[in-house]
């Protein structure tokens, strides 16, 4: 199934949603389409949308690849790349979050246990939250880690525990 | 009751089968590389010519054009070069040009862009210091001042150019 | 021995008014002392380094070559070391288990090599009860490893003291069947007499007397390979899980200790197959005779030194498989190590033992022809093997190489 | 007096002879039954994502090569290929087939070690010495195409930076032909051991939808009975001129899924790589083998998520430029990172010893895991 279907199929069942279709960028020279095109879903309803997407027959999209975010400076952008194993298509997700410390959104870990792990690296890297996660907490950090290192805006603390972390460069 | 003699009978010849294998293996001959001393070829031999071993660079053809510094993904190449204001003509010297080959990956990436292959790997690798800054290689020996190599004007045309053409020419200094 | 102490006592007129059993219980703890200094030390500290080369050479590598010629001094070299290491006692560990430990498992297995024979005449006590004392005393080094997993406080140890005590507990049950066929044949638990019941030729050996004592000899083959802690069944210690098991904690000289008892139990299990199952000592008579023929000191001495070298050599060959077999197999789960002993091996020893007491009753003197049989079947599972190892080599098309010491 | 049993805590890791690297198990065991394996990641964290971001989209390529360093190679050819995609950049056929032939090289390198490394930890060394002598054959190849033996750094945005020496290919092809028996002869040495069915089947048994759910990838998915390889059924590359088949597991020592099906896919897997190497060998082109590329790459502000077929599963690299000469946002999502999340799950109920042979079987590499 292509995109175009997906979003009229996923339409029918989300009457009053705003899905939006975002098209892969072009290259600039020949014009061809080298990135990849998305759905943009408000980010109260993915766990819905998602739901659906993994029940309905149609679409099955029985595995999450990939769950990742990107710090656009002005908002989070939270990617979920679904995939199906039975008509092997895949679909790329995107929720939009606003970029401050509350920024949080709905688990998926009900619909894919694969996102438990995926979700605890996102919130440990970005800082943004997962409503009703089964254990939310650090995954790659120690616990008492100050900041969340994938953010534009992160300065490393000097020290951690009293180990320093930079080291004298030896080039003058 | 069958399962239990199939075990015992499977574990029999499996452990026969396993045991003849080992013990052809005492009629072969051993593959350890007595490295450092008992190596049957000399090790510059055993090396390939392209291994990535310690940077060296060979200061009579660089020609200071900064490629390498500016290449190196963790900046551990410093190159200084300033106005000589002695001799006539005023042309940039090179006053120091220090690699740290303590916080060098050896990747490589400095080798590629270098137009006349001055900055290439050799094939030394047993270089262990007490001190680290010991692995800090500086190629302008103190207080001296070394003058770029200029390439003749017909070598310089085919010398520039695109990535093909420094490979080529960095293949050649490494062969 | 008792000649060797009357001998003394005639050459010697100061130890006449000795009472004589003082002349022999000295005779007997200078020669256990020269035993255990001069046969059993060294051959644990060469038997480490034989490992370490047949291994290397099973694994295509080379093994210590550096140490002495060869590296033949390479445990010289690690006793030494393992001397000079730092010996550290961990401070929440239990000060008087911890170091008593390995002296224990150490008192254990060189108790054992008392009524172990070196010839017909060369034994330090030949107790009439010596395969029963055998079993009695190696059962100390349990006692031993449990102290040393206990004491070590550490999780792992107390892991790997729990799994040996298990082991080597429930392991003593089919080696002692296995044992208790071959005193059905001889009637007497004496390891000198069970060795002059047997005779020198392999169809004389208690292994091919019956179709049931070759399953006795494998059962207690496997059961004592389970009590010295040797691959496949080296849970106690098993490196990728438990660290290493019992001796985690230990350092310097206490950890050297319970690896010199690894390796001397290794020739105690050759020495106890040998001499039980293959005739230990004996020699075919016609040798004996002409040997002893020869009169004066080499005729005293030549039949021993024959006679010390065939049971030598027949221990070196299950040494050797017991290292080979190390170095093959992978290592069992303890619960299949568990069921492999109450579900197999046991059996087996029941039934061997009940299926040697109903031959023994059936045919007395024993039959020729089954022993012949059994020769001749032996014989082809070795030929059959050898034929299997060319098979490999021409397999892997490598070069032959044989020289060991490359 | 009721004799008060509680759990041991027992802490495997993070330094233990058999975690594959820096990993540590907080396990729950009462004598030898464990009740729960709690993994804790985040040892080895370098944050390889970080640099990315400050790096440029050429200078970061060596630092692919530390994302799974058993499978460098792959990393290299999955980050240079989304770059390429994003950019619009197509590369020689030669280039092509360079990659592939050190790609699946590679994947014969990191299998050998991953075998082993499974006989080792339940208990064979000499198994494992002998995948050692074969893999460093085969580093000793790689080294003399790229020049390192472990970080190759050998694929560059636009193709590779070497050709092949002069008859490195003749070396390959005798290498692989006399790798085929020995491997062969470690099969009858491992493989066949009743020892090795009995301490591998049935355990740590993983159902495909299990296997699916948790997105499970490349061995440890064919092991549970699911035939999906990327390399076959989502093709990039070459691989659709290429003809090999696709190993699944079979449950023949015990239930499909097992730690056995996983090492077996592996061992499999292994000769399905010698088979493509000898079908590039025949069909490589000549040609160039870098296409002129711009010093500062600067592709079209957007996102690109590739998936190539990693010795350990689906490699996915989601790459988001906005426009500049360095990367937004660099994703490598690793079989390694959800095999680990799985063992949680299925180490209930286990042993000490099976967790150690789950988790072989799994080959899972810690700096993949951490990133």
């Amino acid at each position: 199934m292509t995109l175009e279907q997906i979003q009229k199929k996923l339409a029918e069942f989300y009457k009053g949603i705003a899905i939006e279709l975002i098209e892969g960028v072009k290259h600039p020279v020949t014009q061809a389409q080298t990135g990849d095109s998305c759905l943009v879903v408000p980010a109260d309803k993915i766990k819905d949308i998602c739901k659906t997407l993994k029940t309905i027959e149609q679409f099955s999209f029985d595995c999450l690849s990939n769950l990742t975010a990107v710090d656009r400076k002005d908002r989070f952008e939270v990617v979920y790349h679904l995939f199906s194993y039975k008509h092997r298509h895949s679909l790329t997700l995107k929720a939009v979050l606003p970029r401050d410390d509350s920024a949080h959104i709905e688990t998926v870990e009900g619909v894919w246990s694969c996102a438990n792990w995926l979700e605890r690296e996102v919130y440990d890297l970005f800082g943004i939250k997962f409503d009703n996660h089964s254990d939310l907490r650090r995954i790659m950090l120690p616990d008492d880690w100050i900041g969340h290192p994938l953010r534009k805006d992160y300065k490393e603390e000097e020290d951690y525990h009293g180990i320093s972390t930079t080291r004298p460069p030896l080039l003058s | 009751m069958s399962e239990y003699l199939k075990n015992i009978v499977e574990t029999a010849t499996s452990v026969f089968e396993g045991m003849s294998i080992t013990f052809s293996h005492l009629f072969r001959k051993p593959v350890t590389i007595q490295y450092p001393d008992k190596t049957e070829r000399p090790l510059t031999e055993m090396i390939p010519d392209r291994f990535r071993g310690f940077l060296k660079v060979d200061m009579e053809i660089c020609t200071a054009c900064l490629a390498c510094m500016n290449d190196c993904p963790i900046d551990c190449i410093i190159i200084k070069t300033k106005k000589d204001e002695t001799s006539a003509t005023k042309e940039r010297v090179l006053t120091q040009f220090d690699i740290d080959e303590a916080k060098c990956m050896y990747c490589g990436l400095c080798t590629e862009p270098c137009p006349t292959g001055a900055i290439h790997f050799t094939k030394e690798f047993e270089r262990a210091t007490e001190d680290i800054n010991d692995l800090v290689f500086k190629f302008v020996p103190e207080g001296q001042v070394i003058v770029p190599y200029k390439a003749p004007k017909k070598e310089a045309a085919s010398g520039g150019g695109g990535a093909l053409d420094e490979a080529e020419a960095e293949e050649t200094a490494d062969a | 021995m008792q000649k060797l102490a009357d001998l003394l006592i005639q050459k010697i007129p100061a130890l006449q008014p000795v009472p004589v059993d003082f002349v022999y219980l000295g005779v007997q703890v200078v020669f256990a002392l020269v035993m255990l200094m001069a046969f059993v030390a060294p051959f644990a500290g060469i038997v480490s380094w034989v490992e370490r080369r047949i291994a290397a050479r099973m694994m295509d590598r080379v093994g210590p070559n550096r140490v002495g010629p060869q590296g033949f001094f390479q445990w010289i070299a690690d006793g030494i070391k393992s001397i000079l290491k730092e010996d550290i006692i961990p401070t929440a560990a239990d000060p008087i288990l911890f170091r008593l430990a390995p002296y224990l498992v150490f008192a254990g297995m060189f108790a054992a090599f008392v009524t172990i024979p070196f010839s017909s005449g060369l034994i330090i006590a030949d107790l009439n009860v010596g395969i029963f004392y055998l079993i009695a005393v190696t059962s100390i080094v349990v006692v031993g490893i449990l102290m040393a997993g206990w004491a070590s406080n550490n999780k792992y140890s107390l892991l790997g003291g729990m799994r040996s005590a298990a082991q080597i507990v429930s392991y003593e049950i089919p080696a002692g069947l296995a044992i208790l066929v071959v005193v059905f044949l001889t009637g007497s638990l004496s390891i000198q007499d069970i060795i002059k019941g047997q005779g020198a030729y392999p169809w004389q050996w208690y292994l091919f007397d019956n179709p049931f004592m070759p399953v006795a000899f494998l059962s207690l083959f496997i059961s004592s390979l389970a009590e010295g802690n040797r691959t496949p069944f080296d849970i106690p210690e098993a490196e990728s899980e438990l660290v290493s098991g019992y001796s985690t904690e230990y350092s310097g000289m206490r950890f050297v200790f319970f690896y010199f008892e690894e390796w001397a139990n290794l020739y105690l299990i050759a020495a106890v197959g040998t001499a039980l199952f293959l005739g230990g000592w004996q020699i075919p008579p016609e040798v004996k005779t002409w040997a002893s023929a020869l009169g004066g000191v080499v005729g005293f001495t030549l039949p021993h030194a024959l006679e010390f070298a065939t049971f030598f050599l027949k221990s070196a060959v299950i040494v050797f498989i017991i290292i080979w077999i190390r170095w093959t197999l992978p290592r069992i789960r303890v619960d299949q190590l568990m069921s492999l002993c109450w579900k197999y091996l046991t059996p087996f020893g029941f039934a061997a033992s009940l299926g040697v007491a109903v031959w023994m009753v059936v045919f007395p003197q024993g039959v020729m022809s089954v022993r012949y049989a059994l020769c001749a079947g032996a014989a082809t599972i070795v030929l059959y093997f050898f034929y299997r190892v060319a098979y490999q080599v021409w397999y892997s098309r490598q070069p032959i190489h044989v020289n060991p010491f490359v | 007096m009721e004799l008060n049993t509680e759990e041991m805590l027992l802490n495997m890791g993070p330094q233990h002879p058999s975690t594959h690297g820096v990993i540590r198990f907080v396990v729950k065991t009462d004598g030898e039954v464990m009740s729960a394996a709690v993994p804790d990641i985040g040892y080895l964290h370098r944050s390889i994502e970080k640099i990315a971001e400050k790096a440029t989209y050429n200078g970061f390529m060596p630092w692919t090569d530390r994302v799974d360093y058993l499978a460098a190679m792959n990393c290299n050819v999955a980050y240079a290929m989304a770059v390429e995609k994003i950019a619009g950049i197509e590369i020689s056929r030669r280039a092509e087939y360079l990659r592939v032939i050190a790609m699946e090289l590679n994947r014969i390198i990191s299998h050998l070690l991953a075998v082993g490394s499974l006989g080792m930890d339940i208990g064979a060394y000499t198994p494992f010495v002998h995948a050692l002598r074969e893999r460093e054959k085969a580093n000793d190849l790689i080294e003399e195409l790229c020049g390192q033996r472990l970080t190759y750094n050998y694929a560059r945005i636009g193709g590779v930076i070497y050709d092949m020496t002069p008859n490195w290919d003749a070396k390959v092809l005798a290498f692989l032909e006399q790798f085929e028996p020995l491997l062969n002869e470690f099969d009858r040495l491992l493989t066949d051991a009743k020892i090795l069915k009995k301490r591998l089947g049935g355990v740590g048994v993983v159902t495909a939808e299990e296997a699916i759910n948790y997105n499970l990838v490349g061995p440890n998915l064919r092991g549970s009975g699911v035939k999906w390889d990327l390399r076959k059924d989502m093709p990039y590359s070459v691989y659709p001129e290429l003809d090999f088949e696709v190993p699944v597991g079979t449950g023949e020592a015990g239930v499909l899924g097992d730690c056995f099906d996983r090492y077996n896919v592996r061992m499999k897997e292994m000769r399905e790589s010698v088979k493509i190497l000898r079908q590039c060998f025949e069909r490589i082109p000549a040609g160039e083998y870098q296409v002129k590329v711009p010093k500062k790459i600067r592709p079209p502000a957007g996102d690109v998520y590739v998936r190539t077929e990693s010795t350990r599963g689906d490699l996915g690299v989601y790459l988001v430029s906005d426009g500049s000469d360095k990367a937004c946002r660099v994703k490598f999502r690793c079989g390694s990172f959800n095999a680990m999340s799985i063992v949680e799950k299925i180490s209930r109920g286990m042993m000490v010893a099976d967790l150690i042979a789950f988790i072989a079987s799994l080959d899972i590499v810690a700096p993949e895991i951490d990133r």
